[in-house]
């Protein structure tokens, strides 16, 4: 492990004496996933008694941070303080009983076993001991740790039945019940409602006077503001806002300092709007939401804006066949088709970038051009039989023109980087023959600026083709660079509708839900 | 074969000849020089045509396996078709009987293909009642005994017979594996098992016919297996509700010698040959060697795990999942 | 409404087992009338204990979504280790039978856990393996009877009330799985493997050794069976269990064990098991073909999983409102 | 199709007589306990248990093992008969060791048993019908060392290893081969197959391996079968000699066409009948003969027609 410190030492900031010493203090952190790197010399200071958010987009680096500061995963380079005390973690036990407890975003509770065990997950995972009772926690303190939430069920009840709110309550109440010195919150109030967010808050207040240091990670804005004593803001795997105090960070520097500004997204002449052809309507991603109607026109690029959870993503999976909803109908010219039927919506032309690159668009195991061409396999096949030189003829110059780093078409996919992995994604849909429209969802995640830029590019000369494009994303400059007009969407439902020329404050505003656009 | 691009040793490439090809080739030659009259051409004849007949099924797992699935119920369906077959022959004549026994192991996948591809239920699970099923079904129409079919030249032809000079089982090995390999590098339904066995989401969301696609994987590893079926039946001339109960698992381990990774999305027509020839030189070479049986089982044990876990160790390929000390 | 569906879904996979063992005791009852007499219960009672031992270690290895095909072979191999070992030894060193089966169990959980092989192909290697070892050391298979069948007899035979000692020995040690099972930290960490890897390491699970732990007890079990095979038989049996390791996985399945890992209970594999007995009985006795049994387990094990997708189809819907709500 | 539905019906007729049997002293109900129903001898022992219990009108529930290696099978469905309380049982057993005990608490629970052609390994049995399998390896051996000239080069295709029926045959051909053929090499033994295609293949690397192979023993005639037809492909049909035992339909069309040396057999639909005479006996507390021996013979293609098949083969289209 390298050690960065006394690189560290130098750049360091006057000490804030009035916070005491960091209980934790984290330097130079970096890890790298094989060709994606998640964290490049992070910092982190955490102090006893406050509440300290992270903030940042997805991808940021926030949740490699935390499992960093967990034991789950070991950092290439960094140190680790503990009340000023250099430490490793190798494992999750570790860190626990060093007083550092996590509450994960509902990733570690095991639905088959009762609330009581869960609860006690920890101490199973750790004890020496062979009988299970000496590690479930008693009936009375499970009630106690569940009261401290909110929560009034049987502690014996089988996780599994609970709703996924109860589910994080339970996954708060874990966390809450181990005598920590530090307690690692990971987006808990995700699947809370606003009585149990504030329940939650109570008892970190609590804690907090207690001394424990609380990390708190979100993406909920509002919410950060009125818990967090400091913020430190991640942006590509960098501390871009270090251990501010939060009453001196407004909420516009916040979002600047997320999203970034540093990234030029080079400005391009959209083309000209055509006819509609695309439709949506009456489109319910949940029961609660009101329907969405959009209309696209041939070459116009519609963005979608959201922050995490806003049902931006969900809209557009949607839109693109991927996603069954209840209630609605999409339509291509005046060819009509069913929600959740991909199939159908391929052969109207309607190509799909998902989100999730590794669970939705790759095939990691085949080729770049076997990946390229997943969509298209019908354009360079005869009767049911595959014409490799025309499959090559056709997938390579798109590759070619996405300039896919190394241009091997053979290379097995996995040992692409993240931006050409999902330059892969995009040329499979670029390469369709009667593309029409194109839903494009985070095109650039976890993408490096070269790529980004090369995706752009294809996206704006797609819909100068013709093509109706509909772009969700929360990259704003991306959104802001590449749309005709963006929607914004809050609480699963499209809440207004914005200019890009009215600018990224306005926009911002708009997702912080301050003001209609 | 291209070389590795400088520091970056996880990037795999797709030509290659199989690490299987190295095992096969050392165990041949480990065997010419060890087991006394291996190396005649008779006996690599015998070789080959055990070996094709295995070839053949293995053929049908290796789809399974490409699509992420495994096939248990080969092991009674080729009873089933061999019994059908023995009891259909006199009404319907020798290319009718062969046609009905082909068409129960075919039906066998479809069911297989249906239950898995419909309703969403796991390859284990289904392949597994059915193979109980089928071997039930088969003892129960054959009354638990073998029924003999009548002698004649048409019926052994596919197991005895040659053309131009080559033994059928192995000419139709041949022909297996040039459609296997023609499925998987030249259609667009073997394109589709690759996609669906690599990424299912990922397929459908590309807008493949998912469910289309696994249930045609299983009917094709049916039609493979029903050509084992039959040159079984034909082999011994006779139904035998108990006739090769461990064809599951010895296509399996083929597969899996071959280098076929069971995680799906993965495998090549070349690869089930080398498996199946390091399976059946090995079983030749320790009837040569006068072994006792169970030095034989002990080797094929030893084959099957140091193999697979060489081709681990060698290659990437295998590693499914990389997280420290997970596997599932 | 929607809180009695889901509990349904969860647990309507161990309904199963006990309506078919209850249809199944009705059906041969009224074909049979010695059928579903006490004496009966007791007969079943004696014999449905190799399959449920087999069946119990497979679900452990069935809870950490893996499977183990070598059962049968482990379970000859510890028949003729625990025979040999009475016949050097004394019959107090039977036990060293079940020994066998641990080590083999371990073997595939090390395969497994730290090499990373699949469950298909590391416990073939060592249904394979066992087999041979088997064979070898009985000089190529021969039956090796017990010095003193006679107190193997008397433990497999006579009746302490009413089932015999040997069967009362194997509800114990299946009593014992379910207390690892329910009330042991290991058995809390198989399932916490199973149900959720990714959350079994973030909480600080060594994933290794909870497959070593459950392969080995899987082994372990599938030793007892061949202890009780031994006992029985008065004598170990090398080619003994052809056929049982998929009439123990249909048992554990049926039992309601989950292959996706994590749902599994010792009382619904016990249930599985007795099914299956009672099918083989029953066929036995009304002298029906005997291999419409199979037909009987393999529809079981296929409707089993027809049911499940229509409680998920049915169940979807609600579950996703309220995951929404 | 219809052979099932005939076996279900009859399983239910059969029923209702168990059913209604039970309650009457005067029928008795028989239990018969075999190890496989898939190989033709135990059909044909079968065939004989229930042609003669037709004709004496007693009842027979059958129980099949499904295999030589199930003892402990085996073992649960005595267990099945002992708990129907049937008035006696014949046992053939898969392993003469395995079925002892409970053998003996059939016996110990006043249940006569009688062991045929593979007897259980207990002195207490109210009697054994069988010949020796040991005989019949030693028959095979005479007539294989006649054949090939009393000298050569055997192989021995010896069946499933750990079975007493086929260790019994192995030794009683390699005891006898060794006395009458001392100029005979056994150069091979394969105890791996235990069926037709097993044995046509290891038959095949034979082939390959002993060129100078003259001989070969074959422990039953489905295996034989396997065996000529791996022969006949390699033209060597005439040069090497194979006897079996056994003598199934496909036994005697291989001996019509000269293409078996011999076979030995035991007559087992005479076992069958006896064992059941002799169960009867037992049951009604008649005289029961302790041994019955029904000797082996060896069937050549000049004695086949004058053998009396219906004491050694069930019938063509007998199905159990």
């Amino acid at each position: 492990m390298l050690n960065f410190v006394a690189m560290d030492e130098a750049r360091k900031q006057a000490p804030k004496t009035d916070r005491g010493q960091a209980v934790l203090e984290i330097r130079g952190v970096s890890k790298q996933y094989g060709a994606t790197c998640a964290l490049d010399g992070a910092r982190l200071r955490l102090y006893p008694g406050r509440v300290h958010a992270v903030l940042g987009e997805n991808g940021a680096g926030k949740s490699t941070l935390v499992k960093i500061v967990v034991g789950a995963i070991q950092p290439d380079a960094g140190t680790m303080l503990l009340a000023g005390k250099p430490a490793t973690f190798r494992s999750v036990q570790q860190a626990v009983s060093a007083g550092i407890v996590p509450i994960y975003q509902h990733l570690s509770l095991f639905p088959h076993l009762s609330v009581r065990e869960n609860l006690s997950a920890f101490a199973l995972g750790g004890t020496r001991n062979s009988r299970a009772a000496k590690a479930i926690v008693s009936k009375e303190t499970a009630r106690a740790w569940l009261d401290s939430v909110g929560l009034t069920i049987d502690p014996d009840t089988e996780l599994g039945r609970l709703s996924i709110g109860e589910r994080q309550l339970v996954e708060i109440a874990r966390g809450l019940g181990q005598s920590c010195k530090i307690l690692v919150l990971d987006e808990p109030t995700a699947a809370l409602s606003h009585a149990e967010a504030d329940r939650l808050f109570a008892v970190v207040r609590q804690l907090c006077a207690a001394g424990t240091a609380v990390l708190f990670i979100s993406h909920k804005l509002e919410e950060t503001e009125a818990i967090a004593d400091d913020l430190t803001v991640l942006r590509n795997g960098r501390t871009v806002i270090d251990a501010e105090r939060t009453e001196r960070v407004n909420r516009d520097t916040l979002v600047h300092a997320m999203l970034g500004e540093t990234v030029n997204v080079g400005v391009r002449d959209l083309p000209e709007l055509g006819e509609i052809i695309f439709r949506a309507r009456g489109i319910r991603i949940h029961r609660r939401a009101a329907a969405c109607d959009i209309a696209v026109r041939a070459g116009e690029i519609v963005g979608v804006a959201g922050l995490v959870g806003s049902g931006a993503l969900e809209i557009g999976a949607a839109l693109a066949g991927a996603r069954e909803t209840a209630i609605g109908t999409l339509a291509v010219g005046d060819r009509i088709f069913p929600t959740g039927n991909r199939e159908r919506a391929i052969s109207l032309g309607v190509g799909y970038v998902p989100s999730d690159r590794h669970v939705e668009g790759l095939f990691p195991v085949l080729t770049a051009l076997q990946n390229a061409s997943a969509s298209v396999v019908p354009t360079f096949s005869r009767r049911g039989l595959i014409r490799r030189a025309s499959e090559h003829g056709r997938l390579v110059p798109w590759l070619e023109r996405l300039k896919l780093q190394p241009l091997r078409p053979h290379l097995q996919a996995s040992g692409f980087s993240g931006g050409n992995q999902q330059k892969l994604v995009v040329s499979r849909n670029l390469a369709l023959a009667n593309l029409r429209v194109l839903v494009v969802l985070e095109p650039t995640r976890g993408v490096d600026i070269g790529a980004r830029e090369v995706i752009h590019d294809a996206i704006v000369a797609a819909a100068r083709q013709g093509v109706a494009v509909i772009l969700a994303s929360s990259d704003l400059d991306e959104l802001l660079a590449l749309s005709h007009r963006i929607l914004v969407v809050r609480h699963g439902e499209i809440e207004g509708e914005m200019s890009p020329s009215s600018g990224r404050e306005t926009l911002i505003a708009a997702l912080a839900g301050r003001g209609a656009p | 074969m291209t070389m590795a691009a400088a520091g970056s040793p996880s990037i795999r490439f797709a030509y290659r000849p199989p690490a299987s090809a190295a095992i096969a080739f050392v165990a041949f030659v480990f065997f010419a020089i060890l087991v006394p009259r291996f190396p005649t051409l008779g006996n690599l004849e015998n070789v080959i045509r055990v070996a094709s007949i295995l070839c053949i099924a293995a053929c049908g797992q290796a789809v399974v396996l490409i699509l992420g699935g495994i096939e248990f119920s080969f092991g009674s369906s080729v009873a089933l078709a061999s019994v059908v077959t023995v009891l259909t022959l006199p009404d319907t004549g020798t290319l009718g009987a062969f046609a009905v026994g082909a068409g129960v192991v075919v039906l066998v996948g479809a069911v297989n293909g249906t239950l898995i591809a419909r309703f969403e239920l796991p390859s284990f699970l289904v392949t597994l009642g059915t193979l109980m099923i089928g071997a039930g079904l088969a003892s129960t129409i054959a009354g638990g005994l073998p029924i003999d079919a009548p002698a004649s030249d048409a019926f052994s032809w596919l197991a005895r017979g040659r053309i131009a000079g080559i033994p059928v089982p192995i000419a139709l090995a041949v022909l297996s594996v040039a459609v296997l390999y023609f499925l998987l590098a030249h259609t667009r339904l073997g394109r589709f098992w690759y996609l669906a066995g690599a990424n299912v989401n990922a397929a459908r969301l590309a807008g493949i016919n998912v469910r289309f696609v696994v249930f045609a994987g299983y009917v094709v590893a049916g039609a493979f297996c029903a050509v084992t079926a039959l040159i079984l039946t034909s082999r011994v001339a006779s139904g035998q509700p108990n006739l090769a109960p461990n064809l599951p698992f010895e296509t399996i381990a083929a597969c899996a010698i071959g280098g076929i990774p069971l995680a799906g999305g993965q495998g090549r027509a070349s690869q089930v040959v080398y498996g199946v020839l390091i399976i059946a030189m090995m079983n030749n070479a320790v009837v040569l060697l006068n072994f006792p049986v169970a030095y034989q089982r002990l080797m094929i044990a030893a084959v099957i795990i140091g193999s697979v876990l060489l081709q681990k160790l060698a290659g990437k390929g295998w590693q499914t999942g990389a997280r420290s000390g997970g596997s599932s | 409404m929607t809180g009695a569906l889901s509990r349904l879904s969860t647990s309507g996979r161990f309904l199963v087992a006990p309506v078919c063992l209850t249809v199944a005791i009705l059906a041969f009852g009224a074909a049979v009338p010695e059928f579903p007499t006490i004496a009966n219960a007791g007969n079943v009672l004696a014999q449905m204990w190799v399959l449920t031992l087999l069946a119990v270690g497979q679900m452990f290895a069935l809870l950490t979504r893996g499977f183990d095909i070598s059962v049968g072979a482990v379970a000859a191999l510890s028949s003729t280790v625990a025979a040999l070992a009475a016949n050097h030894w004394g019959l107090p060193a039977l036990p060293l039978g079940a020994l066998a089966g641990l080590v083999c169990g371990g073997l595939n959980g090390l395969m497994i856990g730290s090499l990373g092989i699949q469950p298909i192909v590391a416990t073939l290697g060592m249904f394979v393996g066992a087999r041979g070892l088997a064979l070898l050391i009985t000089d190529g298979g021969q039956v090796v009877p017990l010095s003193q069948s006679g107190i193997a007899a008397a433990l497999a035979y006579n009746s302490l009330a009413g089932i015999p000692p040997i069967a009362w020995m194997a509800l114990a040690v299946v009593v014992a799985a379910a207390w690892v099972l329910n009330r042991s930290v290991l058995g809390r960490r198989i399932v916490m493997l199973g149900s959720n890897p990714d959350a079994a390491w973030l909480v600080g699970i060594h994933p290794w050794r909870v497959h070593l732990a459950a392969y080995g007890l899987c082994g372990l079990f599938a030793g007892f069976a061949g202890l009780l095979i031994t006992i029985r038989a008065g004598s170990g049996l090398p080619t003994e269990g052809t056929g049982m390791e998929l009439q123990a996985i249909a048992a554990a399945v049926i039992g309601g064990t989950a292959l996706t890992g994590g749902v599994g209970r010792v009382s619904g594999v016990v249930v599985g098991a007795a099914f299956i007995q009672v099918l083989f009985t029953g066929l036995n006795l009304s002298g029906i073909s005997p291999f419409l049994a199979g037909v009987a387990v393999g529809v079981v094990i296929i409707g089993s999983g027809l049911l499940e997708y229509a409680l998920r189809r049915f169940l979807s819907p609600l579950e996703q409102n309220r995951r929404m709500a | 199709m219809n052979k099932r539905t005939k076996s279900l019906l009859g399983g239910i007729g059969l029923l209702a007589v168990v059913a209604t049997s039970s309650a009457s002293a005067a029928d008795k109900t028989i239990g018969f306990s075999m190890p496989d129903l898939a190989a033709s001898f135990w059909v044909s022992v079968t065939y004989g248990v229930e042609d003669q219990a037709k004709q004496a009108g007693v009842d027979v529930i059958k129980v099949n093992a499904g295999g030589d290696a199930n003892a402990s099978q085996q073992i649960a469905q005595i267990q099945d008969l002992i708990q129907k309380k049937v008035d006696a049982i014949i046992v053939g057993a898969t392993n003469g060791d395995a079925v002892k005990a409970v053998v003996e608490q059939a016996i110990a629970a006043g249940i006569p048993v009688v062991g045929v052609s593979s007897p259980p390994n207990t002195d207490k049995l109210v009697a054994i019908v069988s010949a020796d399998h040991y005989d019949m390896g030693k028959l095979q051996a005479e007539c294989l060392a006649k054949a090939m000239g009393g000298k050569g080069n055997v192989a021995m295709m010896a069946g499933p290893s750990g079975q007493t029926w086929s260790d019994l045959r192995a030794n009683g051909f390699r005891d006898t081969l060794a006395k009458v053929a001392p100029d005979i090499t056994i150069i091979a033994e394969s105890r791996l197959a235990d069926n037709r295609n097993a044995a046509l293949t290891t038959a095949e690397d034979w082939i390959q391996r002993f060129p100078e192979l003259s001989g070969v023993y074959s422990a039953t005639d489905d295996m034989a079968a396997g065996i000529i037809t791996a022969l006949k492909s390699a033209d060597k049909l005439d040069a090497v000699k194979v006897s079996a035992s056994n003598l199934s339909p496909t036994a005697q069309q291989l001996l019509k066409d000269g293409e078996l040396a011999c076979t030995s057999i035991q007559q087992i639909v005479a076992q069958g009948r006896a064992a059941v005479d002799q169960a009867i006996a037992a049951a009604e507390g008649g005289e029961v003969k302790k041994e019955v021996v029904t000797p082996a013979l060896l069937v050549t293609a000049e004695n086949l027609d004058t053998v009396d098949l219906s004491s050694v083969v069930a019938p063509s289209d007998y199905r159990p």
